[in-house]
This record gives structure tokens, sequence and C-alpha cells, in this order.
């Protein structure tokens, strides 16, 4: 059997290469992908720990699935805001939309 | 089959006694299934291509192949498939080409995995997974993840107008698609494929009607099969890839072999959704069989089941092609309203009536009541959109 | 990237930028190879996503100097000319001009040749509409009615070559009557394709006019309201699609056609589907003519006594006639030399054509091919 | 066993690459189609966990419909042909060290707080069980989560729609 530990750290790295992606893109769209896979990497330990803790009655699975039903709302709604951002700005490079900085 | 599984029994023995490791066997055992099914697939595409030239060429009045090879042109799609393998593989300048060349084989890769699960024969299916319908849906969602990459990556407008179509289309039809399965798949209370047929095989409907679930969850058969023909993009559904408006839509860019397995994935997802269709709606592998003289009952039963899966997904697909060949392509918006304002309502109804029958129990009763109250739905709906006619103003 | 070179007519908005295209707004440049363009018109489409916003015809791809060529041919000459104006009505072309010049030098022509002209135009009436029925069942997806109509055009060809020997560019009327008169037995063939061809009507009307698909994809779209069809100086099914009952076979009666009795379609939701319906039921009406003028069809000569060479008194005419795509007019000035002086064609699908923009503004690339479909252009005609 | 770890570290190692193109690709299109790949890994991981329900869920949501409205936001956002100057901001190296810094702090976590578990050797199937669990435990987070979609869909429609 493969070690939980493998699966945390295999989902740290995931997450965190995510937190990286999402603090340094551009682009708004990926900025949102770099989220996804933190979603993503969460997910992971979840399900790594429903497999490695039976007594807890697969509530990591209940909760991947929560997790996938708020990213898809999530993805559209962000969506939304950048299409709203490009109609606006005509760009979805987040740090060009600076028309609330001073 | 407990044949297939006997053969695998022997072939482990065979292997074990000469000292091989499982994991080879395994990969042997994969390689050969993998094998037959891209071998199947590569023949019924073809097989599949010739008909529907035969299919449209006697509605249309005409013949249709009927040189290459003798006998009705039986030869055309090889002579047709070895013409495009010879044809040069033109990458246009402007394109993509890591993403280019990746999106047929997405494509193919996607309607190829989806025969993991489906079940041939009684026993004869290559892995039986318990989500084995749910399986089938997804990894068929994927073939339009490649549909999208291949119309941007062409850098052509008419390519990407087709991609987002495609992706629009998928979106919305998925929906009323999964929904409409769930009626089947809440009668029959698993998700496995295998154990679908099986409780087909078992039941009876009103005591003479076999125990195929197209009887209780008509609509959702229905429903099932007009979002089938807008996941293959076939007519009337075939807005990516509209050849009087987006010339080819997503792969107008492609020659050659990389067209062709465009083409071939295409009727591979024809063949796959009526398999789908056959093995909730139609019972599968279910029908009659008699022994055959000099075969074990067991594989008469195989073999016949093996016949009539054939026979039903056949003529599901000779349905779609007729459907083709007799129908206008609709406009993007009207598919769209269909998806969401007929589909989507009708498959809720069926699933909540499903439910409903599915908790009160097996009252045939009841059963009965659901398909009258969801066929007065459907012909509601359909006398509703009788178009209107103009005014006319002849004179004599 | 590079801007690309192309001709922008004075007064349109639409500004080519290649660079700063998104899906929110783009250029597609549909044709002149197209599949659903009918021949080698080039549309320049500003879209929204799938909305067009703006539409250029560019035309003149297949431009070769018709009027003046005429110019330089004697009056006999311009006959086969005619023919490749519209070539898939070859026989009103044909008919158009012979009677510009025949009203320009006086002539009256046979009884015989008269009622000879109207049948075979009727008939080709009939073969242009079924080949317009086909292409624009091809454009909406529908590619089995397309075989159909093929089917029964090829029986009016064969009709037509039993008559003149030619399948596409007759060149059969002369100035003063026909080449030649309907060959033996010729009637009763063309009384027997009247007769099966009569309940294929119906058979389309199964496969397009009653399929639900098809009358959403063609209602409410490409409206053309009855103020800009006469605006625009629109004829022909577009006109009489719209609700204005103008056909010149019987508001300026031309040949024989005040003797046949036959309606005159008119619809007036001035959709693509009125403009459909009005094609659909003027092939009856023009099976109905043809039935009456053989009916009615005198013995005689079908040529009238012309000079060897033809030199009109000088002076101008204004010919016009009801081709299948609406009024064909032939004006032409004799300055009494063997050669018209000045030859001007009024191409109806040309000033059809030019309605288009009006047309697609708001609607979807979809409905782009079949208002284009509904328009019915043979880009021979209109680029001359 | 050694064939689960091949398979475990061939899928880990897939997943990740795919993880690094959407975050450093260049091209905002093969960024997406990364991150297809990458979902597609994670799927693969969940049937070496046996969640084979949450791996076609996966599959179906993710690939199927969350990339797919990606894709369709790139196309109606970026500029067809163009390749974009600069993809990162100025940021790179404090991201990077806070990234770092992240990642060593859960793998010392991981690596110190969690102790080996080890789990049955199968789970029984998972999908009925999730079923019952989605409609009687979690009933309440259940209809709040689909409230909360249907909330989400119309805001996106609010949001996306032009004014006319």
């Amino acid at each position: 059997m493969i070690p939980l530990s493998h699966y945390l750290i295999l989902s740290a790295i995931l997450f965190c290469v995510g937190v990286f992606g999402a603090l340094t893109r551009r682009n708004a769209v990926a900025i949102l992908m770099s989220i996804e896979l933190m979603l993503n990497a969460v997910n992971l330990s979840f399900v790594a720990f429903a497999r490695y803790l039976p007594q807890t009655q697969l509530q990591g699975q209940v909760f991947a699935i929560f997790v996938i039903a708020i990213a898809a709302a999530e993805a559209a709604v962000a969506l939304a805001i950048v299409l709203g951002l490009y109609r606006n700005f005509k760009t979805v490079n987040v740090d060009e939309i600076n028309l609330m900085k001073w | 089959m407990m044949i297939f599984a006997d053969l695998v029994q022997a072939l482990y023995a065979f292997t074990t006694s000469w000292g091989i490791p499982y994991v080879v066997f395994a990969l042997v055992v994969m390689t050969i299934q993998v094998g037959v099914v891209v071998g199947y697939i590569a023949v019924a595409a073809m097989f599949l291509i010739w008909w529907e030239r035969k299919i449209s060429a006697h509605i249309q009045v005409r013949f249709g192949p009927m040189r290459v090879g003798g006998w009705h042109g039986w030869a055309q799609s090889i002579a047709d498939g070895i013409k495009l393998l010879l044809k040069e593989d033109i990458i246009p300048a402007g394109a993509d080409r890591v993403v280019f060349v990746l999106a047929p084989m997405v494509v193919f890769a996607a309607s190829l995995a989806a025969y993991v699960t489906i079940p041939w024969g009684p026993g004869l299916i290559v892995r039986d997974l318990n989500i084995g319908i749910l399986y089938m849906v997804s990894i068929s969602s994927l073939a339009v993840v490649g549909i999208v990459m291949a119309g941007w990556s062409s850098n052509n407008k008419y390519s990407v107008l087709g991609a987002i179509r495609s992706a629009a289309q998928a979106v919305s039809y998925e929906v009323p698609m999964v929904v409409a399965l769930l009626g089947p798949v809440m009668l029959a209370g698993t998700m496995s494929m295998g154990r679908l047929v099986e409780k087909q095989a078992q039941g009876s409907w009103l005591g003479i009607l076999p125990g195929w679930y197209v009887f209780p969850q008509l609509l959702a058969f229905l429903i099932y099969l007009i979002c089938a023909l807008a996941e293959c993009n076939r007519l009337p559904f075939d807005i990516p890839e509209a050849e009087s408006e987006l010339v080819a839509g997503f792969h107008v860019e492609y020659s050659g072999m990389r067209f062709a397995i465009f083409f071939l994935a295409e009727y591979a997802n024809m063949f796959t959704v009526a398999a789908i269709a056959t093995t909730l709606f139609l019972g599968g592998w279910d029908g009659w069989w008699v022994r055959l003289p000099g075969l074990s009952p067991e594989l008469s039963h195989g073999l016949f089941g093996l016949a009539w899966f054939q026979g039903k997904c056949y003529f599901l697909i000779f349905i779609m092609m007729w459907l083709r060949w007799t129908l206008a392509r609709v406009r993007v918006d009207q598919l769209m309203d269909f998806s969401w304002k007929v589909l989507l309502p009708l498959s809720f109804a069926n699933l909540v009536i499903t439910g409903w029958v599915v908790v009160a129990g097996p009252q045939g009763r009841l059963v009965v009541l659901g398909i009258l109250l969801v066929l007065a739905l459907t012909i509601g709906l359909a006398v509703r959109g009788r178009g209107r006619a103009a005014t006319v103003v002849a004179r004599g | 990237m590079s801007e690309i070179h192309m001709p922008i007519p004075v007064g349109t908005t639409v500004v080519v930028e290649r660079t700063d295209e998104t899906m929110e707004e783009m250029y597609v440049n549909m044709g002149p190879q197209h599949p659903s363009t009918h021949g080698v018109l080039r549309l320049m489409l500003k879209l929204d996503g799938e909305y067009i916003t703006d539409c250029v015809p560019y035309v003149g791809y297949l431009h070769r100097c018709h009027e003046k060529i005429g110019e330089n041919r004697n009056y006999t000459q311009v006959i086969p000319y005619t023919d490749r104006l519209d070539y898939l009505a070859s026989m009103s072309m044909n008919f158009g001009y012979v009677l510009a010049v025949e009203r320009l030098m006086g002539l009256a022509v046979p009884p015989r040749a008269e009622y000879m002209r109207v049948i075979l135009a009727e008939l080709q009436r009939i073969a242009s509409h079924l080949i317009w029925l086909g292409t624009f069942g091809l454009d909406l997806g529908n590619f089995t009615i397309f075989i159909y109509c093929f089917r029964e055009r090829e029986m009016v060809l064969d009709l037509f070559e039993a008559v003149s020997g030619q399948r596409l560019n007759y060149s059969f009327y002369r100035i003063g009557g026909m080449a030649m008169d309907f060959p033996e037995t010729w009637i009763e063939d063309c009384r027997r394709f009247l007769e099966w061809f009569k309940p294929r009507l119906p058979e389309y009307d199964a496969l397009m006019t009653d399929n639900i698909l098809f009358q959403k994809r063609v209602q409410g779209v490409g409206i053309l309201p009855a103020r800009t069809a006469v605006d625009y100086a629109a004829s022909g099914p577009m006109l009489r699609g719209s609700g204005i009952a103008w056909d010149l076979r019987r508001n300026d009666p031309y040949s024989v056609y005040d003797r046949f009795e036959f309606d005159l379609p008119v619809y007036d939701s001035c959709d693509v589907w009125a403009r459909y319906l009005v094609r659909r039921q003027e092939m009856a009406q023009s099976v109905r003519i043809v039935e009456q003028a053989l009916a009615q069809l005198p013995a005689g000569e079908i040529q009238a006594k012309v000079p060897k060479t033809i030199k009109p008194p000088a002076g101008q005419v204004y010919a016009r006639t009801e081709s299948p795509r609406g009024e064909l007019g032939f004006y032409l000035i004799s300055d009494g030399s063997p050669k018209p002086y000045r030859y001007k064609v009024r191409s109806p699908a040309f000033v059809n054509l030019s309605v288009l923009p009006e047309m697609l503004k708001g609607c979807l690339v979809a409905d782009c091919v079949a208002v284009l479909g509904s328009v019915d252009i043979v880009l021979g005609e209109v680029d001359r | 066993m050694e064939i689960k770890l091949a398979i475990f570290y061939v899928l880990a190692a897939f997943t990740l690459w795919a993880a690094g193109v959407v975050v450093l690709g260049k091209n905002i299109v093969r960024a997406a189609v990364a991150l297809i790949f990458a979902f597609c890994g994670v799927a693969g991981l969940y049937v070496t966990l046996e969640a084979e329900f949450l791996a076609a869920v996966q599959v179906l949501i993710y690939v199927g419909g969350i990339t797919i409205l990606l894709l369709f936001a790139i196309m109606l956002t970026s500029r067809i042909s163009a390749t974009a100057s600069r993809v990162v901001n100025d940021q790179v190296a404090l991201s990077a060290i806070a990234g770092a810094g992240l990642l060593a702090g859960l793998c010392y976590a991981t690596l110190e707080g969690i102790p080996a578990l080890v789990g049955p050797p199968h789970l029984p199937e998972t999908s009925p069980f999730l079923g019952r669990a989605l409609l009687t435990t979690y009933a309440l987070p259940f209809e709040v989560v689909s409230v909360l979609l249907l909330a989400g869909m119309v805001g996106a429609i609010v949001l996306a729609r032009k004014e006319s």
C-alpha cells in the first residue's frame, strides 16, 4: 500500500504550485486555473484521508463532492466577472486593471 | 461470459506454468483486449462509413459506391482510408502545432476509452466497472475538449466558431442527457453496465413485454437519443461542423491522417452512444436464444447475446443516419433553447416521476400512469411548437 | 500581424484590423470560396460572437465585360453571350434580349414562336427554381432535397436538349422567332414530364415545407419590409415575398402571357419563409402555364422575316421580362449600325443582392446562408 | 505493490508536470490544455485511492464542464492570433518564496504531525454509500450547495449578459 504521506505531499506540492500561479499570473483566467489546481490539491487530500481513515465514513469523499460543486459555481461566476472585466477594460491582465488604486 | 473468463484462466495457468510473472500476464491480457477493441472500432467505423453512404444513397434515389471491391462497393471505405493515409499531412503555418497535433488524439482516445465498459454479451465486457455508465458519460465528455483544442489551434475563424459552438452544445446537452440516463439507473439500482442488462433480462413488463427499460422510460430514451445526436455532432445537431455555414467547422484545417482520426472517432462515438442506449434502454444483449447444435448453452447464449447487442446498436445507428439524411440543421440558438427549455424540464419531470414510482413500489398502474403523464407532456410540447403559416395574398 | 490588403468601398463602416480581434468583435471573410455563397460571392461579415453586426458583399470575381462585349458584336451575336448571364436560366435570358431587339426593330413574332418562347421560359423557371430549392435545402443542411430537385431538373434539361441540342447554354431564341420547331413527340414528352412533376411538389413539401425544423429555420429570419424592398428596387420573388403583388407577366404583360390563367403567389410575412413559399408555389403556377400553352399551341411559322444583317433604326428601348429571379431588363441604344451603340443589362440578382446587408443585420451566421439562399443569386448575372 | 507505487509516481509526475505548464506556460490555451491533463491525472490518483465515483465526477465536471468554460472565456477574451508578451507579474520572487515556505510547512506537518495510517485493503463500493450520505447526514449542506449553484448560475448570467 502506498503510504498516506505520499498523497499528502503530492497534494501539498500541487497546492503550492497553485498558490504560486495565483500570485504570479497576470491573466485573470490563468489565476482562476491556478485556483482550480489548489482546489484539486485539497480534494486529493480529502480523498486520501477517506481512503486511509475508513472510520470517518467516507466524509472526505463527501466533502470532495461539495468542493467540486462549489468549484463549478465559482468558475461560472468568476468567468462571468472576467468577461465583464474584458468588456470594460479590453484586457484581462489583472495588474492593468487598477482604477481603484491611487 | 464464462467462456471468456475460462480463456483468461487457461492463459493465466499457462503463463504461470512457464514462470512468467503476473505483471506480464496482465499486460498481455490488456494488450489483447485493447487490440480487439481497436480492431473492432476500425472495422466497425469503416463499415459504418460505407453503410452510411449506402443508406444516404438509397434515401436519395442513388446507388452510392458501386465499384471498389465488386459487390456494392464494399471496399470503398478501405480505399478511402488508404487514400487518407497517403495524403500529405498539412499543419497550417499559423497553427499551434502541439495542440493541433494533440487534438485528434484526445478525441480518439476519448471515444476509444468509452469501449471499456460496453457489455458485448453475457459476461463479455472488458471491465464491468461499478460506475460503468457514469464512466462512459464522463469519458465521452472528453471528446469535446479535443474538438475545442482542434478549433482553437487551427488559427482559423471558422474553426474557432465551430469550437465555440461545440463547447456550448456539449455543456448544454450533457445535463439533460445525464438526467435522462438516471431513469434506468434508478430502476435498476446500479450503474454497472453488466448488471443493468442483467436486471432487464430478468424482469418483464405487464407479463408480455421484455423487461427493457425503454417501456417505462420511453421519454428518457427519446431524450437520450436526441442528446446523443448532439453529442456525436450529427445532423440535425451538427452545428460545430456545419458545412454550409462554417465550411467544416472545427476540422476545417485538418487533412489526411489527422482528419481520418476525427472521422473515425465520429463513427466510433456513434457506436458508443448506440451501445449506451442499447444497454440502458433496449436490454443490451438480452433477447430470444436457443441452444445451437454442437455448442454449450453458455456459448450459444453468448453468441446470441452478441448478435442481439450488435443488432440493436446498428438499428439505432440506422435511425441516426436516417434522421441525418432527412432533416435540416437547427440553428445554434434553437439548439440551446431546445436543450434548456424543452429537454431539461422533461428530463427532470421524468426523473421525479421515476423516483416516485421507484419509492412507491413496483406497482404496474403507477408505471403506466407515469408513462401516460410523460407522453402527454411530450405531445403537448410538440403540438405547441407547430409553426405559423405565412399569410397568402394570392390572386387569381 | 500584418494588415490584410483589401479594397474597402467608400462609405462602408467595416474597417479591417485583425490585430485586435476577439470573439466579441470579429471579421469573417465568407467566400469567394465558400460552399454557401453560390459561386464567387464574397461577404465580409462583422460578427459579435455568432451575431452579424455588419455585412459587405464584394462582387466582381466573375466580371467579364459582358456589356462591353455586347457593344462590339452584332445583334445576333450577342445572343450566346446572354446565355452566360444567368446560366441557370439561359432561356429566360435569351427571351429578354430578343424581346428587346424585336421592340427596337418593331418586329412581330409568329404566334407559334411566341408560345414556344413561353413554354420554354416557364420550363426554365421550373428548372431554375428546382436548383434554388435544392441548394437552399443544402444551405440548411438538408442534402436529400438537393438530389431530388436535381433529378427533376435533369428531366427539364432533357427536354431542352431535345429542342436545342444543349443542356445549359441554349442560344435557342432568335431575333424574330425561334431557331427550330419542337421535335416530334416533344409535346407528349413535355406533357409526360408535367404529369410526373406535379406529384413531386407534395414530396418536396413533405421533406421541406412541412418539416418543423425547416420552418423554425426560415420563419422570422431575414426580414425585408415592403418599403425597403421597393426602396432597393428588389423584384421577383423577393418583392412578392414582401407582400407586393408585382409580376411583369401580369403587370406589364409581354409575349402572350396575357392569354394564360395563373395565380400570383404573394406572401406578406417578409421573411425567408415567405420567399421560399413564393418560389415553391411559382413552380406549380409555371406548370399551369405550360399546360395551357401546350393546349393552345398554334401551328404555323416559327420565324418572322428578318434581314440578314440586323440594323435596327436609331433609337432606344428598355424591355423587361420576369426572369426566375425578378425583373430582367435589357436596355439598347441603336445608332442604325449592325452593333448596339449601348447595351445594358438590369440584372435582377444584382439588385436583389444589394438588399442583403439590410436583411443580415442582427442575424446569426447560420441565418446568413439561409438569407443568402433566399435571395437566389447567380454570380454570372450579378457580375456580368 | 511495486506496480501500484510505480503507477502512483507516474501519475504524480504527470500531474505535477501538467500543473507546472498551467502555472508557467506562456500560451494561455496551452495552459488550459495542460490543466485538463492535470485534472485527468488527479482523476487517476482518485482511482488509485479507490474513489472511482469521484474520479468519474472529476472528469465529468472538471474536464467536461469547468475547462470547457475556461476555454470559452479564453476564446472570448484573448486576441485570436497573439501571444502574450509577459505572463507573470513582478512578484515572482516573492511568490516563489511564499510558495516554497508554504510547501515546507505543509511537508513538515505531514511528515511529523500525521501518523502513518494503514487503511483497509479494499473499500466497499462507494457510490451507494455516498448517495445515502448526501441525502441523510449531509442533506442540509447538499441543499445549500444546490442553492449556491443556482445563485451562481443566476449571477453568472446577470454578469455576463450584455445590456442592450
